[in-house]
């Protein structure tokens, strides 16, 4: 009963946060809004039992999304207000069709029909790993995971298109020393999620994001400045999570008998080939993240 | 059961109530905050969808869970470079 | 066995209070300083005493975890405490100088 | 103990009205706070009530980008009072 209620009360506050994000006056308001949106999703999760995904959630709410949108918001700084614009007719059309959707809730079956988590449980034991989402993302669907590494590599190359031009501000020293303080903390879990993604929620996708986070803190910071686009072993970091994970197909490739499929590993050496694919996986998501939410600072600009 | 059908609702209200923003805007940046709430919605319906079995005493569904995680990450990367490009567009008013 | 249950739940109850007398203080206090002094300080406290209201009726690793969890949130409470009212004493003055400029 | 988390949730509904009033930017700032400390208590209640030591870490990585998340916004809102000092002088 308590445990329905409590569904209840997250429910309202997930679709008043969102509401009020869409609805406020002030952009500034609007983005607050969005990143307790973004805490409330990981607790969501929680809720659902996807422990993996409050793990990737809170650390993109909480780190990435925010320093994102106030670098935008610094963007917005001298616009112009806008008007605000009618609200009937888009209400009007939109909740029309947000009605016909919540009346074709009743039609999705409550029995899962699909036979793939099935089928997930029974090869369990030969992908190298226990933890089932562990094994989807670096096993059966390994395809996946190295096009999403594309597209964070594409993603990162298209924004160097479009470069901002933030000035450098000098920090306070409270806020430097503490970041300095928490960043070894930060690597440390950052490193036991990726061990434990084995066997239990975590892996390189948690890792990276968290890791990224932690490094987006230490560039506000002015900490880190070696790590920039301009540096060799930098962009070679951002390659490394592609080139491992073709290297290691090739490699398996090679080691498993005619016929054996792209990017399937020999059972022998699963575990061993997915730990060094997610290590490079993590360092290439964390340091493209990065990249793409600190973006490039001027080279050089006055303190204030 | 009930709450199998308040997190499906919730997901679609989301949805909703992204979409009305993407509509009305005004500033872009609250149309991208806006495509990310429907996102968010999206991966709610999903993330529902794959608690089912929880409810008959299974694990959750893995690979639901391992598409929304890969989802959340691009989602983050998509979400920088619009904003990268917005950044641009808003140097270039100046 | 239960003398230990019943001390977690007062616990429980106690921190639950101070959380929300830091949600209270948000909403009630006159300005935005005692506001930060109410949610700094009454949510490190409230989840100190749950952690340790939790920690009764767990295993001693979860335990450590949870202490872990609270020392880095009470260091973040104070960090943040100063962080946000130096921003905002910084604000007013800012535009100050901004005008004698 | 669902209850407990139930409180915790409800304390978190009452943050809200802060963030729509306003006045200060602060006040929106630490209501960001408030959602941190407190996410992190009802992670660790839903840890106890699932028996999901998973969701353990899930608390310790929130508490830690609580903890550092603040102090590097406001480096960047610190930059936009900066840019629009530039803006004036030029």
């Amino acid at each position: 009963m308590a445990l329905l209620l409590f569904d209840l009360v997250l429910c309202a506050l997930l679709l008043l946060l969102a509401g009020a994000a869409m609805l406020s006056r002030s952009l500034t308001q609007a983005v607050t809004l969005f990143i307790a949106f973004g805490v409330m999703m990981a607790l969501a999760w929680a809720r659902l039992k996807a422990p993996d995904l409050a793990l990737a959630e809170a650390a993109i709410g909480a780190g990435l999304t925010g320093a994102l949108c106030f670098t935008a918001l610094v963007r917005y700084a001298k616009q112009p207000a806008y008007p605000q614009p009618a609200l009937w007719r888009p209400l009007t059309f939109i909740g029309l069709v947000t009605a016909l959707l919540l009346a074709s809730l009743s039609q999705i079956p409550l029995q899962p029909s699909s036979a793939i988590p099935a089928l997930v449980q029974q090869h369990l034991p030969q992908s190298g790993v226990s933890h089932p989402v562990t094994a989807v993302l670096l096993n059966f669907r390994a395809w996946d995971t190295l096009l999403e590494l594309l597209v964070l590599l594409l993603a990162l190359l298209g924004a160097r298109q479009a470069p901002g031009d933030l000035p450098r501000y000098r920090g306070w020293s409270l806020s430097i020393s503490w970041s300095r303080l928490l960043s070894p903390l930060l690597l440390l879990v950052s490193g036991y999620l990726l061990w434990r993604g084995a066997a239990a929620p975590g892996g390189a996708f948690q890792a990276g994001a968290l890791l990224a986070s932690g490094l987006v803190i230490l560039r506000l910071n002015q900490q880190l400045s070696w790590l920039s686009w301009r540096h060799f072993w930098v962009r070679m970091l951002v390659l490394g999570g592609l080139l491992a994970f073709v290297l290691a197909g090739a490699v398996s490739l090679l080691l498993q008998d005619l016929g054996a499929v792209w990017l399937s590993w020999p059972q022998s050496i699963a575990g061993a080939v997915i730990l060094i694919v997610e290590s490079f996986a993590t360092l290439a998501i964390a340091v493209t993240l990065t990249l793409l939410v600190v973006g490039e600072p001027k080279p050089e600009v006055a303190d204030a | 059961m009930l709450s199998f059908y308040l997190y499906l609702g919730t997901a679609v209200l989301l949805v909703g109530i992204g979409g009305l923003g993407l509509w009305r805007g005004p500033e872009l940046l609250r149309r991208i905050l806006a495509l990310n709430v429907i996102g968010a919605g999206i991966f709610m319906l999903m993330v529902t969808l794959a608690y089912r079995p929880v409810m008959q005493g299974e694990p959750a569904d893995s690979v639901l869970h391992a598409l929304v995680l890969t989802g959340l990450v691009v989602a983050v990367s998509a979400t920088a470079f619009a904003l990268a490009l917005l950044g641009r567009l808003l140097t270039r008013a100046d | 066995m239960t003398i230990m249950l019943m001390i977690s739940w007062l616990l429980l109850a106690l921190g639950l209070m101070f959380f929300l007398a830091g949600s209270i203080g948000l909403l009630r206090f006159p300005d935005s300083f005692s506001r930060l002094h109410a949610v700094t300080k009454a949510d490190t406290l409230g989840l100190g005493l749950l952690v340790l209201g939790l920690s009764l009726q767990s295993s001693w690793r979860e335990g450590l975890l949870m202490a872990l969890i609270w020392l880095i949130v009470m260091a973040s409470g104070a960090v943040s405490c100063q962080l946000l009212a130096r921003f905002s004493d910084e604000q007013p003055s800012e535009s100050a100088t901004q005008q004698e400029d | 103990m669902s209850v407990v988390a139930l409180i915790l949730l409800f304390s978190m509904l009452l943050g809200i009205w802060r963030v729509l009033k306003g006045p200060a930017l602060l006040d929106r700032l630490l209501t960001i706070q408030l959602f941190g400390s407190t996410g992190v208590a009802i992670l660790l209640v839903l840890s106890k009530v699932f028996a999901l030591p998973a969701l353990l870490d899930v608390a310790l990585l929130l508490a830690i980008l609580a903890a550092a998340a603040p102090a590097a916004l406001v480096q960047r809102l610190r930059q936009q009072k900066q840019r629009s000092r530039q803006r004036t002088s030029l």
